[in-house]
Parts: C-alpha cells; structure tokens; sequence
C-alpha cells in the first residue's frame, strides 16, 4: 500500500489528557499533521537516506539528519480557552493544527 | 583574368638609423596576366601608412623600393609603438594606378634603432637570403614567364664589396623555374598547370665567393600555383539515374546522385564567391514537374589518386518540392543542364537525366483476420495491441488514420454499449493505430463477450478507405472480474514488487501491475520499476496511449525533473535510472532500495 | 612625444608604458567637439556591407580616420577582463578596423601587451602585470603513485573543494548539457559559450588553467581533459566550417576578433630567439590568452584523447580552401603546430615541483632540429629550452610557414636551412 | 551538555559516495543540516511529546507524527555538475544544503 501522505487527523479528547499539566473534562477536537512526504523529497533527502544508513558511518560521523521534509503544521489555531475543574479559565496558543504540510 | 598581380603577399626587411637616402631596401614584383600589360608600381597612401610612407619612393618600372630621405633617430622616435629596441613600419604597395590601394602586397620593415652592421659583423646567411622569411609566391597557372622574386638582398648589396654573390635554383622533380644571372631574380620559364602540379619545392643555393673561400648556403621555397577554371566538367560513368518513388513520397526527401567530375577546385571560401560556380537549369517545361521537383546540388573537395591533385566533385539529386498524393503513378524523365558558369570554353555543359517512376500506394490491410487476445480483468488504457495497413512502416509524406466501426449497425442496444470497452488511437508522428481499453466497465459486462470490430483506414488527402476486421478474445469470467474495485492507481507509485504486483494500475493489461526487477549496479536502463506493461513502458518511448494520463507511464512520460541517479530521455521520461525508480504522478525518484523489501522502520510499524 | 593618449613615456627604457583604455579614450575624445565629430563619422563609416569601399574612397571617412590616428583612440588599448570589456573592444576596432587594409593579415592585439616574463626560467610561473595573474597551482604531484595518477581529476577536486569555482564549473555544464528543446538541438551553443566565458573570467586561472592544461599521462586523464568544455555543445558543430571562413566570422565579432588577436600576438612563435614565446617566453600569457579564446566562436580543444601527443585546433578544417590552402593551413597550424603553445602547456602542466617528477617517466617535448634532409629528433638536455646552432628563422617561423614539422600533404611543408658544406 | 542547535555541517566525499547511482571520483563538499531545534517549539509540539508517548496508544491511534521542528534546508545549492568515470557529464540539482533551519 501507498503510504498515506501527510494530512490533517483529528482526535477528540479533554484537556487533561493534552499532557500539558491542565486538568479539565472538557473535550476539544485536537488537530495534528501526520503522513508521509515522500513526493517532497530532493535529491538532498536521497543522499542522507544514504548516509544515515552506510554513508556516515564509513566517515566516522554520527550526526542525526532528517532524510525527508517532515509533515508539520503550516498553520495553527491560534488559541483554545477553557474552564478547568477549579472554574479557572485558560489559554493555550498553537496547540492545535490548522493545516499541514511537506 | 585577374590582372596584373603580386605573387608574394608579403615582403619584411630591416632597416637601420643612418641609412642614406637611396639605399635600395627591397623589389617587388608584379606578374602579368596579359602580355599588353606593364607593371607600374606605387605606394598606396593610406591613413596607417601616412607617417612613414614618404620616407620611402618605389621606382615605378622596376619596383624597386628605395630611402626618400636619410633614417635619423628622431625617426625612430616619431613612431610611437611600445617597443624599445626595434619598430615596426608597414607600407602598402600596387601595381597599375588605381584611386584606392587594390589587392596591395604589404612591406613590413623592422626599423632598427642602430647602424647597419659592417661585413665582419655580418652572417653570410644575412648576405644570402632575406633575416625574415617572405611569404611563399603563388603563380596563377597558365600564364606568361617571367620574374617573380629578387633573391640578391638588396640592403647588404655594399656591405662587403669583395664578395661576389651568385645564385641557381635545383628542385628534385622537374621544375620550370630559373636564376636569371644579371638580374639575380628567380624567374618562372614556361606557364604552369595547377592540375599537374599545385606546388613547387625549391633549392634555391646561394655562392659567395671571395678570393679565400667559396660557402654554398641554400633555404628551399615552395611555389604555389594558382588555380584558373581552365577544366571542364565530366562525367565519369553514368549521366542518367533511375529513381523509383513509392512509399517515402515526402516534401524535401531526396532521391538518386548523379556525380559530375572538375578537376578545378571550387573554395567555399568566401561563402558566396563566383569562382567556379555551378548552376543547374531544368530543361523540362512541364508544370507538374516543375512543381514537384527540384534538383539539389552540393559539392565537395577530393584528391586525384594520382598526384594527389585537389579537384572537385558535383553531386546532384532529385528534391521533392512537395508531397506526392497516394494515387500519383507516372513516369517523367527530367533533364537538366549542370553549367560551369566560369568555365571559358564551350564545353563547360553537363546534361544529366533522372527517370523517374513514381507508384501509387495502396491502402489496404493484409487479408488476415486480426486476432487480439484481452483479459476482461484488464485495466483502463490496457493496450490490447497495434493495426496497420500494409507497408505502413515505410509511408512518409502522407497520413493514414484508423477508427473502429462497430460491425452490426442494428443490433441491440445492450449489444451496441459492448463497444465502448475498446478504443483506437494514434500519435501524429505514427503510421499505426494503438488499440486500448476504453471503457472497462463493459469489458466485464457478461452480454459483452465477442468483440469484433471493423477498422477502418483512412488516407487523409484522398480519402481512400480500407477496413479489416478484429476479432477481441476475452478470456476469463466476466463476473469474477467485475468484483475487483474499479479505482485505478499508478502503477508507477510502487516501489516494491509485492505492493506492485498486487495492485490494479492504470494501464495494466493483466488487470495486475508488472515488476521489473533490475539487476545492474549503478545507473542502468534496465532499473528496477512496477509497470502497467512491460512490453512497451518503459521503453523511452511516450506512446499515443501513454501520452493520455500521465499516470500510466511516467517513467516513459514525465517531463518534471526526476530526483536520484538517473539519464534523462531525449524528449521525456527516464532513459537510465539507479536502483528502482518510482513516480508519484509526474514526480519521479530512483534510488537504491537495499533490501527487497524496504527498510520497514518504525514508522510502517504504527501506521 | 606621440599623440596624446599615448602610453606615457614613462621611466627608462624598460618600463612599461602606463596605458589609456578605450572607453577612457572615446570620453576624451567626445569631450573634443573636432574630435568627436569625426569619431560619429568613423562610426557611420563602419556601419553596413560596404565599410572597406567606404574607408578606401570615401573622402569624409579618409579624413575621419587622419584626425583620430592623432587622437588618444589610437593608442588606447584594453585591460584583459575589465569592466565594459567589451565597449572598450567596440571602440578600439572602431579606429583600427579602419587600419588594417587587408582582411587577411593578423591583427594587432587590443589588450594592454604583455610585460616580459621575469623569470625566463621556465619553472618559475611569472605573474604578469596585465592581469593574468597566475598563483602557481598546488602542483599536480599524485596522491598516492600506485593508483591510476589523473591530475584532471585532481584538477577537478580541487575546484569543487572550492565554492565559487565549484559554483560556475557547475553552471556552464549544467547550461552546456542542457537539452536546448524549443530547437530541437543537443544545447544551446550561444548560451554555453557565455556561460563558459563566465566561467573563465570568474574562476582564477590557478582552477581553471588546471582544468584546462592538467598534463596526462593515460587516455582516461586526456579524455576528461578533452570533455572539460563540453565539446559537444561548446566546440563540435554539425558540419566542419573552412578556417578562413571560421576566422572571418570571429572577426566580425569584436569579442572574438579580439581574442584571436591577442592569441596570435601572446603564442606566435618567435623568430631568432631561443625561447619560443614571445615577451622573453611568456608562457603565462599564451595560456591565458588561448584560454580566452573558449567560449568565443573559435574555441579550440584537444582533438581526441591521446597523452603523448595531443593537439588542439579549432572547428575547423582546410577542405575547399582553394587557392588560398597555404594560408588556411598557416592560420590552422597556429593552434595544432605551435611550439610557444605546446611548451606553455607542458610547462604548466611539468612546471611546478620537477623533483616530484623526477621518477615519472616524463615524455619532456622532443627538439625537432634539421640537419641534413631527415629530421632528427634529439631529447634536449633541457626540457623546455631549445638550443638552436644559430637563430635559424625558417626553423622557428619565417614569414607565414611556421618552421614546423613537415606535414605531408602535397607541398604545405615547412622551409628548410640546410648548410651544404663549403666546395 | 546542551543538545547541538540545528546549523550546517560540510562532509568532503566523492560523488560515487553520494549513494545516487552515479560512478565518479570527482569530490564534492557535501553540505547538510543537523542539530536540534528545541527553542522552536510550541504547544502544539509538548502536545504531540506526551501523545506520541502515552497519548495515542490510550486512544488506539498509531499515526507517526514529529514532536518537534526538524532541523532542515531553507535553501539548496542550485546544482552541483561533474564528469563521471565514463567522462560523461551529469547535473544533480537540490543536493547539497545552502543554509539551515527549524
């Protein structure tokens, strides 16, 4: 199977289970980029394939290198208030996808 | 005739600071063309040679060039070239009174700033023969004898007045050239014919004598010989030529070679000069000839086997000024006339002929029921395999098309719907028609199961028609096709051969992608990819059905730039690639897949 | 003394004059109501197919051209890879095409001349004041003796190890190999000859010298060496133009015209003199000068891959010259007969450490001296000076035939001295 | 020690190395990026840390997604030519790393 390109997932949760500390029931739709950016690639993105798998290591070099343009946001929502369980309100900017890219 | 002319291009001497007025420098010398002519010399006055040319006077009968006026040093100081020691004075010579300087011989004389050396301080090789060589004389052939260089040096004349200098002339093959003993001149003594030879060497030995010694000392010369359109053209051989004209009819195709002989030489040198020219002229009146055809003529330099002698050779051949229609059949002989224009006797025509037989082209299929087998599991744009009328590989300058006819105009409905499944396409540059599948959903309808059309071909301008029939086998069952989903992808996409194999690709004749495993090392036209069909992608050739999504063949197809090792096709798609190539719709990459199956990091594990 | 504008006298005999360029001379000129109206009329005098007709006979062209021999257009000169380089060249050609009477003599060069090499050891690479600055190259020694020594590879390395060679060596293939689509054709010549003028005005000669005169001693070597300019575009054409006619097409270009003369005036093999080169064996200045020449319409390059005795010519053969073959011949075998060449570029290619090359068989450039009627070929105790027994010009070049080795065609042969013994 | 900021590194190796499939001795200064781009991250970023760790599984999920920028080119070398071992001439565009970032 064609691996799937990168694109927008959603996944509904509450805020306490974002990990960022807050504790809050409510819910909100987390957006985030995931997917593969095979058809972004250079012929840079082919020589590190290469080099991280052989080619460093036959020069002695341990340096950790992407081989491929990695699937981000290329732009957030730019914020998400809410009540947490203590009736305080809160905002968290960037914190959700608005949409993705190579 | 070229008129009174300079054989020596070119003459250097050395002249020194305190020369007097009168001291003979050099002598140039002009040969005649006509015997009515006499050489008249004089310098040219131009603006390069203003400043210095009056220091100079050439005797107008003899050519000699002499000092006007003593050398002093502010002389040599007046030129302002950037040279220390010694300066550079050009002066231009011509023959025969004429307001601007024609075809000049040019004298460059080095000015020294210092005195002329006295005998003991002088070479006998500077007494002999000029410091500097002159430039190789060209005598035009067929002329009249006479003088063409002074070999006595001029400006040493006095230097060492108990010597006695002499010259003669040797050459080991016979040679018409002599010394002339009062003059010292090197004299030519009978014409002389370029096509027998183009060149002499010479020997030309110097004597002086003084009462204790006698010193021979020699440098060799070659002369020149000019070349004159004194030869007629020939024919060696055949002047006629049969042509036969059949399938390739096209515009600007050339047809026979007919070769006319000179042994005169033909300069492409200035592009559009005169010189032994050839033209041709059709003899025919005929219209439809000469609206058909023209006569291309081109000619090149060779030498004579014997002798070596450069000559020239015409060759000559009959031009299509247009497409011939299929139906044109007759028989025309052309005449035409091959001219030497600078050729001055009569004989300077050539006539050649072409006959010329031109066949019709029949349209028409080889009687043989064309057979094509299709599995009705085959994917859209499937090619299912090629028509073509007899001998279509070698039609040029006309068009044949193809289309598909359904065979039964009246059957039913349903039955006429089958149809759709095959269509029939061609690229502009192909005589042949592609057949493909058009339409898979009534390949895998039940009712549809014997497909047999009529193609028809058309020629274009004439509208001639033939049909055949094909007949479509499809094999397997039509329900158990009909179950696959219908989306195809490319089959391109696949970078291994288990995902290719498995998956429905655009173009797939099996309805099942086809992996070629490559085998080589680095960059090799046999690289690994998955294919709709590996009969005919990839095979750097964007045919008319690939060239209809690009999705089908982009590894014959794409015109984007392809990441990884690989060599570009010549219009399109990837000639060479390193390891497996793969394409996400137009977007190509090639690179090395390590091991048969991927890498699987852990980033096919999550997903 | 001289004209103004002319290069001052500056001090002593020796020094070098300091010269005026051309675009400095034409503002001069323009700034002198007298002068430069007969410079407008000079320029209408070169416009169109009949400027010879009209410089021979034209009244108002003859005395244009006598008011600015005296003025500072005649002596200026230009700088070899100057600003407007090219404007300067249009100027000075604007006088002196209407100099030189005869299409087919040389011209003289309009670059600024070339200072004498100050070392006339031949070792010793000069620097020449005229920019042609040369740093002697890192040397060609082989990394490691055993494995096949290609100093073009090395040659090759060391200019993608450096950024801004690196840079235009990669421009002028990736324009030289380009397909050229719209026509058609393999590339586009026009764009690959300004990219490689690019690449050698921007590159320093130490890179592009080495790329260009690395010395081989295997065919791989002299084969990367012929590819360096990616012949198929920049040098090879459908068919083989005459050379009389290939000369006069540069010559219609200021550019090339110029450079072909500064070819002909910086390798012309010097008569009388025991060094080969002109300006006391100026090798520097023949390389630069035939570098120059890539990328103009007369590139030249090596003719085919051999090592031991390679020769570089332009595009051009002598077939269908007529009666004019010797001067075809003499104009041709400028580039594939020229011994100030041939040891310029031996020189720099064997020139820098000889300790080095003590132990490889260098094939050093046999002296070809004539005695008698057989040439003998006689290994000269020092590579590159040869010794002649007295300044033989026919042997080094008298008048148009080169003293060259024989060619054997019909009678294209060099002028021979032979002393026949006294009686 | 503080993890290395994203930033270019040079590597010299023939283009045989390179790992595209082309045969050829000449060298190259091959430039790339490494290093770590912690001072460019967001919530969003902290977000996708914890569910890369802990986040997803609970919910099942097994999408690959970057918890952080990637330390990339912002611009290529236009093109890099050379003569291979067969002295034929090939141009590789988008090769080597001009200048890096998060």
């Amino acid at each position: 199977r064609r691996p799937k390109p990168c694109s927008l997932r959603e996944l509904e949760l509450t805020v306490s289970e974002l990990g960022l500390g807050y504790d809050s029931d409510e819910t909100l739709l987390l957006r985030y980029c995931s997917g593969k950016c095979l058809e972004h690639r250079q012929n840079y993105d082919l020589t590190m394939d290469h080099m991280v798998r052989t080619g460093f290591k036959k020069k002695g070099r341990k340096d950790k290198v992407s081989n491929g343009p990695c699937c981000r946001p290329i732009a957030y929502e730019k914020q998400f208030s809410f009540q947490d369980n203590k009736h305080l309100h809160h905002t968290v900017r960037n914190m959700s996808a608005k949409n993705c890219g190579c | 005739a070229t008129g009174l002319y300079f054989p020596q291009k070119e003459y250097f001497e050395t002249v020194y600071v305190g020369q007097v007025a009168g001291t003979p420098i050099l002598q140039v010398h002009a040969m005649l063309d006509s015997n009515s002519e006499q050489p008249r010399y004089y310098l040219c006055r131009t603006s390069s040679t203003i400043r210095h040319s009056s220091w100079f006077h050439l005797d107008v009968k003899t050519g000699i060039l002499s000092l006007n006026k003593t050398l002093e040093e502010n002389d040599f100081a007046l030129s302002n070239q950037p040279s220390w020691s010694v300066k550079k004075l050009v002066l231009l010579a011509m023959v025969s009174k004429k307001p601007q300087c024609k075809n000049p011989t040019r004298i460059t004389l080095d000015f020294v700033n210092a005195t002329l050396p006295h005998c003991a301080q002088t070479d006998l090789k500077e007494l002999c023969f000029p410091h500097r060589d002159t430039s190789n004389p060209h005598i035009m052939e067929n002329r009249f004898p006479g003088a063409l260089r002074q070999l006595r040096r001029l400006t040493r004349l006095h230097v060492c007045p108990n010597y006695t200098v002499s010259y003669h002339v040797e050459s080991d093959t016979p040679a018409p050239f002599a010394v002339d003993e009062n003059t010292t001149e090197l004299v030519v003594t009978a014409p002389l014919d370029r096509e027998e030879s183009e060149c002499y060497r010479l020997l030309l030995v110097c004597t002086v004598r003084t009462e204790t010694f006698i010193t021979k000392l020699d440098a060799s010369l070659d002369v020149f010989v000019n070349d004159e359109d004194d030869n007629a053209p020939y024919v060696n051989g055949t002047d006629t030529a049969d042509i036969i004209i059949s399938f390739n009819r096209t515009k600007d195709g050339s047809f026979g070679a007919l070769f006319v002989f000179d042994r005169d030489l033909t300069p492409i040198f200035p592009i559009d000069q005169p010189y032994n020219k050839y033209v041709w002229t059709l003899l025919n009146n005929d219209t439809w000839i000469n609206e058909t055809f023209d006569i291309k003529g081109t000619f090149s330099e060779k030498k004579a086997a014997v002798g070596g002698i450069r000559e020239t050779v015409h060759d000559y051949q009959l031009v299509l000024k247009r497409n011939l229609v299929v139906t044109e059949n007759r028989t025309v002989q052309l005449d035409f006339m091959v001219n030497d224009t600078t050729y001055p006797g009569l004989e300077g025509k050539v006539l050649l002929h072409f006959n010329v037989i031109i066949l019709p082209v029949h349209i028409r299929f080889n009687n043989v029921t064309h057979m094509f087998t299709l599995t009705r599991r085959a994917s859209l744009y499937a090619q299912v395999g090629r028509v073509c009328v007899e001998n279509c590989q070698q039609f040029d300058g006309f068009r044949v098309t193809y289309r598909l006819e359904v065979p039964d105009k009246n059957a039913s409905v349903e039955v006429q719907s089958c149809y759709t499944a095959i269509g029939i396409t061609q690229a502009p540059d192909e005589m042949w028609g592609l057949l493909y599948v058009n339409d898979t959903e009534a390949l895998r309808r039940p009712e549809c199961e014997d497909l047999q059309y009529i193609v028809v071909a058309q020629e274009e301008h004439t509208q001639l028609e033939a049909s055949t029939q094909i007949h479509i086998i499809l094999d397997a069952e039509a329900n158990k096709a009909s179950q696959e989903s219908q989306r195809f992808l490319s089959c391109s996409a696949n970078r291994r051969r288990g995902d290719c194999e498995s998956v429905r690709g655009l173009g797939a004749t099996t309805g099942r992608c086809q992996w070629r495993q490559g085998s080589e090392k680095g960059i090799s036209e046999n690289y690994s990819t998955c294919s709709p069909d590996l009969r005919t992608c990839p095979d750097s050739f964007c045919d008319a059905v690939e060239s209809k999504d690009p999705s089908i063949c982009p590894q014959d197809c794409t015109k984007e730039t392809v990441t990884g090792g690989h060599e570009r096709g010549l219009r399109n798609g990837i000639q060479a690639g390193y390891g497996t190539c793969y394409c996400y719709s137009e977007r190509c990459f090639c690179e090395k897949e390590d091991i048969e199956e991927a890498i699987c990091d852990d980033m096919c594990k999550t997903i | 003394s001289g004209s103004p504008g002319s290069p001052g006298t500056g001090s002593g005999p020796g020094a070098q004059p300091e010269w005026v360029d051309c675009i400095q001379a034409s503002d001069m000129c323009n700034q002198n109501a007298y002068c430069s109206s007969r410079y407008r009329v000079m320029r209408q005098c070169l416009v169109g197919k009949e400027k010879e007709a009209m410089l021979d006979n034209n009244r108002e062209c003859q005395a244009a051209l006598e008011v600015l021999l005296v003025s500072p257009l005649y002596d200026c000169r230009c700088k070899r890879g100057m600003k407007k380089e090219l404007q300067c060249l249009q100027n000075y050609w604007t006088i002196h095409m209407g100099l030189t009477e005869d299409g087919d003599m040389d011209d003289s060069s309009p670059y600024e001349p070339v200072a004498p090499s100050r070392h006339h050891d031949a070792f010793r690479l000069a620097s020449i004041s005229s920019g042609m600055l040369t740093v002697a190259p890192k040397g060609f020694q082989c990394v490691d003796a055993e494995k096949n020594c290609n100093p073009c590879l090395d040659a090759a390395k060391a200019c993608n190890l450096n950024n801004s060679c690196k840079r235009q060596r990669s421009a002028y293939i990736a324009t030289c190999s380009k397909e050229d689509t719209n026509k058609g054709e393999v590339c586009s010549q026009k764009r690959c000859h300004k990219a490689l003028r690019q690449f050698l005005d921007r590159v320093p000669p130490e890179f592009s010298h080495r790329l260009l005169f690395c010395p081989c001693q295997s065919e791989g070597c002299a084969e990367r060496r012929r590819q360096t300019i990616v012949p198929e575009c920049s040098y090879k054409d459908k068919e083989k133009p005459n050379c009389l006619e290939h000369r006069r097409v540069c010559r219609q270009d200021s550019l090339c015209r110029s450079r072909l003369a500064d070819y002909m005036v910086n390798c012309e093999v010097t008569p009388q003199t025991v060094s080969t080169c002109p300006n006391q064996d100026n090798h520097q200045a023949c390389l630069a000068s035939y570098a120059r020449l890539i990328g103009t319409e007369m590139t030249p390059n090596y003719v085919d891959n051999s090592f031991s005795n390679w020769t570089v010519s332009p595009w051009c053969s002598c077939k269908g010259s007529g009666n004019q073959e010797e001067e075809c011949s003499n104009f041709l075998r400028e580039f594939t007969d020229n011994t100030c060449l041939r040891n310029a570029i031996q020189a720099f290619g064997y020139g820098l450490d000889n300790m080095q090359n003590k132990n490889a068989s260098v094939p050093g450039p046999s002296a070809t001296t004539k005695t008698g009627s057989d040439w003998t070929t006689a290994p000269s105790e020092h590579p590159f000076v040869i010794i002649h027994k007295y300044p033989d010009p026919s042997e080094v070049g008298l008048g148009k035939t080169r003293g060259l080795p024989e060619d054997h065609s019909a009678c294209l042969c060099a002028n021979v001295w032979a002393l026949v013994p006294a009686l």
